[in-house]
């Protein structure tokens, strides 16, 4: 591709539907091609590979409700990176955020279990996950804000520090004496989030012991408030702009250290309600390392996701099948582990993030083909 | 044991901790003061650490190890510039897809390869850089103070720990001798002028982003072939972010690298060391605050606290010329 | 009966040299000796043990068993969905109808090896690394100091754990680096006891010309010469019964603690490290071995209350 | 003379280029001889940067053909512009601003793979080009301490180091003093009487007037003409500019001050480094007139703007407004108070150009209630309230959801113009209205200025364009290196008010 073309045509304006579904299809086609190539090499049928994967993550109820499990948690994490995103601040610390969050949740569900019931404990703990997980993203906000430190350095920074911070409150604090697994007494009922059979139901299908609750609607609540925030509000208005232009939003009044501060809070917020899927949905107790990258696929279901909520849902699905999917595909296929996943995670991120114009030029030209003719 | 033989055990460790830290940070230090950001150098460094157990397993050679683990990283080096530098793509994301596909992708061939859950096979002495005796060391041992120095912390070390301590003068030569390193820190600050100035600047980010790949070829390398006997799945283990702390901490410069670099690994050092142990007066310290600890001095310092750390100006921001 | 066996690893991988070797040599033998096939599975993570386990179930593979204390929580679970399905455990307790536990006494092992290491030190120190920091590891150091101590009552005795997570297993490079440690500090005997971490051990170990103990499969052919013995627990023996005892109806559920006396733990004894047990490390080491079968000697379990007599 | 030295030392045949749907230039013919000096001059946007950057190799024509000396040749990027001995002096500084004097200058002929002995030959030349064409300074002072003028000296001995033969230079006046631009000229007739060509961009035709040999007009685009200098006027110069006669006049009425809307009081502030840029500045704006401040680029009208509007904080003195004291205030409660703010520089400032026109309607005023409820905000509403103020202000296209970005300039500096003044301020504070603005629309936008303070508010105006000063203000300040110099009426000679923006006179 000759360079020049990549300059004449970046002012070319494409409609939505090319913007928004052709060319993050495109990409991620191309992701999913580089990935088969990694499973021809190591001697698999990608195509057989494909089939298997998206059986184990469609094919059954059981499937669907892991998918959805998987989902669920991939939109939280989603949700936080996009909303980070929209006020120009590149958030990588969801993991860390959504660790912490774990940990609100828990003492929530330690505390409350032998006394209320599910639906008493849920608010309080929907709430506390929350705030432990803005708590894991006040202080990078507040560097950012008042010290001017580059965000994406300290939320790594943070990943670790409150990767140590859970490891010691879980080895040293939490954990059941005598036994081996540094993780909390399983929650009884009143502490757990039922799961959602109904909905499978509903639909004719069996959920199994797939691990799909409650979350995954207190998920979808939250992309209705993170639209109407981003785009409803007044909050939401001064966040874009903040995101667009430091100076039109300084220009404009609007108060780069509180925004800062907020977008950070409601970001961590959103990724440290994360933790109610797994912590309280499925293993009724917390685990180390329970967020095991989704934060991180936060990341790329952003991206995938244009930073809109329903692009987030789709994408959070879609990587739910990757998971789900991965995981049977990796029983079926020993050779193939669920590390699979991770390289096509990454190459999603690269052709849908980092190259996402790629292709812009050649889709530029062919459009205007089109429509000259 | 007195405090000086524990002293010296401690630095022993903080020299061999120090290596993959140091490779690491001068190549980011290459790649960000040429203006690009590369969170990369974690992955780039966990494929070369595969590339060279792999390569060193199946040849019996270090060397074809070492050559194998630069290739690779090169090759992931070149992804990250083709789409930072070519594309224009986000740098940030670029390396953090990077990092995925690298701890991906190891992990799933090393699995279908070998079947030891992601781990290559174990080498033989002479398929790695084994530690080499410094000339004197058996003798002088028994000097008091600068025997067990010379013995445990300077000799002993394998010749990619050599290098890492050569590379650090070397980089500051380039860096500020030499008529590349002159361009690499003009287009790091302002590439408009490097362009006006006849010089193609993407080339010149291109040879950045290389030099960056080459040197994390080398920290893999140590890792896998150097420092332990085969590759580990995740052995890297965040080394790649405590290195590109280092270079903050450093302030993109050469040789506060090398002291941001050992300081860091002393810190890793003393939690081995600490570990199990109490402190008079104050108990046993948990083990994660020593972890926690340079990630939080990193904080520290990015809040200003102990003097400003300002990145290259032009840095994570790619070259338009035109709109 | 029929038997469809399964088998679940834990998560260093099936071929660590180590505790996952020594079960699939189990399931190895059974096939070899029935012509039976089994099905293994190798999680990454330690959230596709529990979906490995399940699916093993819900495809009628029986038994099916679980190595690692890790899917202690998911036996648990599944083992619950299907009652007619008979799973094994390996280093934990499942209290179920359809659930059978293996556990080792492995303090009586390390005693062994505890023995073998007194014996073998010059220096008078000896050292321990242990993987991840839990009882279980603790119960491994506890047996091979009161051995060590049998035989030298001054010995120093060094002990580090790799780390308090599941990546604990699998980190030889903070290994070798606890094992110069500890070689700096003057110990010239170390057992590890921590999974493929311990790769790291025999390797500095070796590397700087000192003694080394492994554990679990007997890993003295790593470093001939270097490795002094092994502390070998057959968790081949685990699996294999549990395949043969289902094959001839004979499956039970319930815990089963196998000792030196039931030949589940023991130490290895080979051509790699022949030379390195003189015969009278020999003679102790089998008069400690009679003495705890005849019950003279009684090793001090530290999970039985999480502490050990110094 | 040979037939050779005949040749003109430039010739561009059939320039184009564009930029996505910018046409910037249009089958661009243009000839310059050797040893002179041709001025380019046109209005903002005109193409004139960008055919000079073509020249220089910096951007690449779509097409056409470039004769250096009579011979094609083919300029692919700055190195052969460089090889065929063209140098240039951007309007934006090319320079890498914590690198020294010496290492600028090197870059890119640093004479060998290691820095040493290059290092030491620049030395030298540096010293022989000082003596030469009097331009001292210092090999190893940080660029980024130097005063700008100082800086544009190393762009020049930059170009000159390099043996450049044919010099251009992009609007450099427009960051000098008229002492410091008059020592410019005096060096570049030097250059001129040794042969070498410059070609020099300006928007000031009194400089075209004063030092050039030759001149061509750009406008939309297009060469629209070619001149003589010692056979043109200002007058036509200026009429071939913009397209049509100029009228250099506002009409408006007799001023009516009233109670003082604004008061600045011993006005302190300094930028990020510390450097003193308003320097105790004490001054009055009452309702009913136009208080202008006149000066050059970058003597602190920027940053006096911005603490006056709240976007700075001011390091000392007081503010008050309408009586009130409001120093640090911040500019959402300012705008509370009838504070309006057309800012210097739209796309930096006063528009998001990747939102939709009515959102960028709302800016600064959008947690009105007019706009949505409590912490809520209506789309509806918001299109609703900028549907109106695209009627009065004429700004096309009249589609509210459009990307600001695709309108053109003169139509986004209406939006911005449109939103403030239609808030029915007590208080206009407007900086660089017209840059880069057609007439037309100047004309359009300067009535309005008018009819604000006719309506009794206060206007509070910054720009750099001497004639926009002297014809809108009723009063007129002027500034330098961050201090007062002197209030003066509107009607003072052009000549007096350059000399006092040069810190000369008072
Ligand atoms: N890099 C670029 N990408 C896209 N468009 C550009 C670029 N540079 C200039 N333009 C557009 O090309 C046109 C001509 O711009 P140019 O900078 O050449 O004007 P100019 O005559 O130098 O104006 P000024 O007097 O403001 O410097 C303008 O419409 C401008 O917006
Ligand atoms: N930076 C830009 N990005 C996208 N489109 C642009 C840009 N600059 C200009 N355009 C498009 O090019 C068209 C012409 O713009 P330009 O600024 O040259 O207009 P103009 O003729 O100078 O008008 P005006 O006199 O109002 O400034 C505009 O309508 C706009 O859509
Ligand atoms: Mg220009
Ligand atoms: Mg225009």
């Amino acid at each position: 591709m000759p360079r020049e073309d990549f300059m004449s045509t970046a002012s070319v304006s494409l409609p939505n539907w090319i913007n928004y579904a052709l060319i993050p299809l495109i990409n991620l086609m191309l992701a999913f091609l580089v990935s088969g190539v990694v499973v021809w090499v190591i001697g698999e049928n990608p195509y057989e590979a494909l089939k298997l994967m998206l059986a184990g993550a469609l094919g059954r109820g059981e499937g669907i409700g892991f998918t959805l499990f998987y989902a669920t948690n991939f939109i939280f994490t989603g949700l936080s990176v996009a909303v980070a995103y929209h006020a120009g601040l590149f958030n990588i610390g969801s993991e860390g955020q959504a660790y912490l969050g774990g940990l609100g949740a828990a003492l929530v569900a330690l505390s409350l279990d032998h006394y209320v019931p599910w639906y008493v404990t849920m608010p309080v703990a929907v709430c506390a996950a929350a705030l432990f997980g803005a708590a894991g993203a006040v202080i990078p906000a507040w560097l950012q804000a008042k010290r001017n430190s580059h965000i994406v350095i300290t939320t790594i920074m943070f990943n670790y520090i409150i990767s140590s911070l859970m490891n010691y409150v879980l080895v040293h604090v939490l954990i059941v004496p005598g036994k081996m697994a540094p993780e909390t007494r399983t929650f009884l009922e009143g502490g757990q989030l039922p799961k959602l059979d109904w909905l499978m139901a509903m639909f004719g299908l069996k959920l199994g012991p797939a691990p799909l609750n409650v979350s995954f609607l207190i998920a979808l609540v939250m992309c209705v408030l993170v639209w109407v925030l981003i785009w409803h509000t007044k909050l939401g208005y001064e966040m874009r702009t903040l995101g667009i232009s430091r100076s039109v939003a300084a220009y404009a009044g609007i108060p780069y250290v509180k925004i800062v501060i907020i977008t950070m809070l409601i970001s961590g917020g959103l990724a440290g309600m994360m933790a109610l899927n797994p912590v309280m949905g499925a293993s009724a107790r917390l685990q180390v390392e329970f967020v095991s990258g989704a934060g991180f696929v936060g990341i790329a279901v952003s991206l995938m996701g244009r930073n809109h909520p329903i692009g987030i849902v789709l994408a959070a699905i879609l990587f739910g099948v990757l998971y789900q999917g991965g995981a049977e595909l990796s029983f079926d296929m020993p050779t193939i582990t669920r590390d699979m996943i991770m390289v096509i995670q990454g190459l999603v991120i690269l052709f849908a993030g980092a190259l996402e114009y790629m292709f812009r030029p050649t889709i530029v030209r062919i459009y205007q083909k089109i429509t000259r003719a | 044991m007195d405090y000086f033989d524990i002293l010296v055990s401690i630095l022993g460790s903080t020299v061999r901790l120090s290596i993959p830290l140091i490779f690491t940070a001068l190549a980011g230090l290459f790649s960000e003061r040429a203006g690009i950001f590369d969170i990369g150098l974690e992955g780039k460094m966990l494929a070369a650490a595969f590339a060279s157990a792999t390569a060193a397993y199946l040849t019996g050679s270090p060397w074809i190890g070492l050559a194998s683990g630069i290739g690779v990283s090169l090759a992931f080096s070149l992804v990250h510039g083709f789409a930072s530098i070519t594309n224009r793509g986000n740098q940030i994301v670029s390396g953090v897809a990077i990092n995925f596909v690298a701890a991906g992708l190891t992990a799933v061939l090393g699995h279908a390869w070998f079947h030891q859950g992601g781990r290559t096979p174990g080498l033989p002495a002479d398929a790695r850089f084994s530690p080499i005796t410094l000339p004197g060391a058996e003798m002088l041992r028994d000097v008091p103070v600068i025997g067990p120095l010379y013995a445990n912390v300077i000799s002993g070390n394998n010749l990619l720990t050599y290098l890492a301590f050569l590379a650090v003068p070397i980089s500051w030569w380039v860096l500020y001798r030499t008529r590349f390193g002159l361009r690499l820190r003009a287009v790091g600050e302002n590439p408009g002028a490097v362009d006006t100035a006849g010089i193609s600047v993407i080339w010149l980010r291109y040879r950045a982003v290389m030099v960056a790949g080459f040197l994390c070829g080398f920290s893999g390398t140590y890792l896998a072939i150097g420092q332990s006997a085969a590759f580990i799945n995740n052995m890297s283990a965040g080394k790649g972010y405590i290195a590109l702390a280092a270079l903050i901490f450093a302030k993109w410069r050469p040789v506060p690298v090398l002291l941001a670099c050992l300081l860091f690994g002393f810190l890793d050092a003393l939690a081995n060391f600490m570990q199990g142990k109490s402190i008079p007066g104050i108990g046993e310290v948990p083990v994660q605050i020593f972890q926690a600890l340079p990630y939080i001095l990193t904080c520290i310092l990015l809040a200003g606290l102990i003097g400003s750390a300002n990145p290259p100006k032009a840095g994570g921001v790619p070259y338009v010329k035109e709109r | 009966a029929d038997v469809k066996p399964a088998l679940v690893y834990g998560t260093g991988g099936k071929f660590d040299k180590s505790f996952n070797e020594a079960a699939y040599a189990g399931a190895e033998k059974f096939k070899a000796e029935t012509g039976i096939d089994y099905r293994d599975f190798e999680p990454t993570g330690d959230t596709q043990g529990e979906q490995a386990i399940r699916n093993f179930a819900s495809r009628g593979y029986n038994p099916v068993v679980a190595v690692s204390f890790a899917w202690t929580s998911a036996i648990e679970k599944v083992a619950a969905e299907f009652p007619d399905t008979k799973f094994v455990i390996v280093d934990a307790v499942v209290d179920m109808p359809n659930v059978r536990s293996v556990v080792y006494k492995e303090e009586e092992g390390s005693y062994l090896v505890g023995v073998l290491a007194g014996m073998a030190s010059k220096s008078g120190k000896v050292g321990f690394i242990g993987g991840m920091d839990i009882p279980l590891i603790r119960k491994f150091e506890c047996g091979y100091e009161q051995g060590a101590r049998a035989v030298n009552a001054d010995i120093q005795v060094f002990q580090n754990m790799t780390g308090t997570t599941g990546a604990a297993w699998n980190d030889p490079v903070r290994g070798g680096e606890l094992t110069k440690n500890q070689i700096d500090q003057g110990a010239d005997v170390i057992y590890a006891a921590a999974g493929a971490t311990g790769l790291g051990v025999l390797q500095a170990a070796a590397d700087n010309g000192k003694l080394s103990i492994g554990v679990d499969s007997n890993q003295n052919h790593l470093h001939p010469g270097s490795v002094l013995t092994s502390m070998v627990k057959r968790v081949d023996l685990a699996v294999y019964n549990a395949y043969v005892d289902t094959k001839g109806d004979a499956f039970t559920s319930g815990v089963q603690a196998l000792g030196v006396k039931e030949d589940g733990v023991a130490y290895a004894l080979d051509d790699n490290n022949a030379k390195l047990i003189t015969d009278d490390m020999k003679a102790a080491v089998e008069k400690a071995k009679a003495d705890i079968i005849a019950g003279t000697i009684k090793v001090h379990d530290y999970m039985s209350d999480n502490s050990c007599p110094k | 003379m040979n037939e050779m030295s005949q040749a003109p030392a430039i010739e561009l045949i059939g320039i184009d280029k564009k930029f996505g749907a910018v046409h910037a230039n249009k089958n661009i013919n243009l000839t310059v001889a050797k040893g002179s000096i041709h001025g380019i001059i046109g209005e903002n946007g005109a193409g004139k940067s960008t055919l000079m950057s073509i020249l220089y190799g910096f951007y690449q024509a779509d097409s056409g053909v470039i004769h250096i000396d009579g011979k094609p040749v083919t300029i692919r990027d700055s190195q052969s512009a460089i090889a065929a001995g063209i140098g240039m002096v951007h309007q934006h500084f090319m320079l890498v601003e914590n690198f020294t004097v010496l290492e600028n200058l090197m870059l890119g002929a640093e004479g060998g793979a290691l820095l040493g002995k290059g290092a030491d030959a620049a030395r030298d030349a540096l010293k022989k080009l000082e003596a030469d064409y009097e331009l001292e300074v210092d090999p190893d002072a940080v660029v980024e301490e130097l005063p700008v003028g100082l800086q544009q000296r190393v762009e020049i001995l930059k170009a000159m180091y390099r043996g450049a033969e044919i010099l251009i230079l992009d609007e450099p006046t427009g960051v000098l003093t008229p002492a410091e631009a008059d020592h410019l000229f005096k060096i570049l007739r030097v250059l001129r009487d040794q042969g070498k060509t410059v070609i020099l961009i300006t928007h000031k035709l009194r400089e075209i007037m004063a030092i050039t040999d030759t001149v061509s007009v750009m406008r939309r685009g297009e060469i629209v003409a070619t001149r003589t200098t010692s056979e043109t006027t200002v007058e036509e110069l200026a009429e071939l500019m913009v397209g049509r006669r100029v009228l250099l006049h506002v009409d408006k009425g007799d001023s009516n001050p009233g109670e003082v809307f604004l008061s600045v009081r011993n006005l302190t502030v300094k930028d990020h480094r510390g450097v003193t840029m308003v320097d105790n500045v004490s001054f009055d704006v009452r309702s009913g007139e136009i208080l202008g401040i006149a000066g050059v680029a970058g003597n602190g009208q920027s940053e006096l703007l911005e603490a006056i509007t709240g976007i700075r904080k001011p390091t000392s003195g007081e503010i008050l407004f309408c009586g009130q004291p409001v120093t640090g205030f911040d500019p959402a409660r300012l705008r509370g108070l009838g504070l309006a703010h057309i800012p210097e520089d739209r796309h930096h400032m006063g528009l998001v150009l990747a939102f939709e026109e009515a959102e960028n309607a709302i800016l600064g005023y959008h947690r009105d209630d007019r706009y949505g409820n409590g912490v809520f905000l209506n789309p509806d509403m918001v299109r609703k309230a900028a549907v109106d103020e695209i009627g009065k202000y004429d700004i096309r296209p009249p589609n509210p959801r459009l990307k600001t970005a695709n309108f053109s300039g003169g139509n986004q500096q209406k939006i911005v113009v449109a939103r403030e003044i239609e808030r029915d301020p007590k208080l206009l504070v407007v900086g660089q209205p017209t840059r880069g603005v057609d007439i037309g629309a100047i004309e359009f936008i300067h009535r309005r200025i008018v009819e604000t303070r006719d309506a009794g508010k206060a206007v509070l105006l910054v720009s750099v364009e001497l004639d926009e000063i002297r014809s809108l203000s009723d009063r007129v300040l002027v500034m330098f290196a961050g201090k007062i110099v002197g209030e003066k009426s509107p009607e003072t000679g052009e000549q007096t008010l350059g000399l006092m923006m040069a810190g000369i006179a008072a």
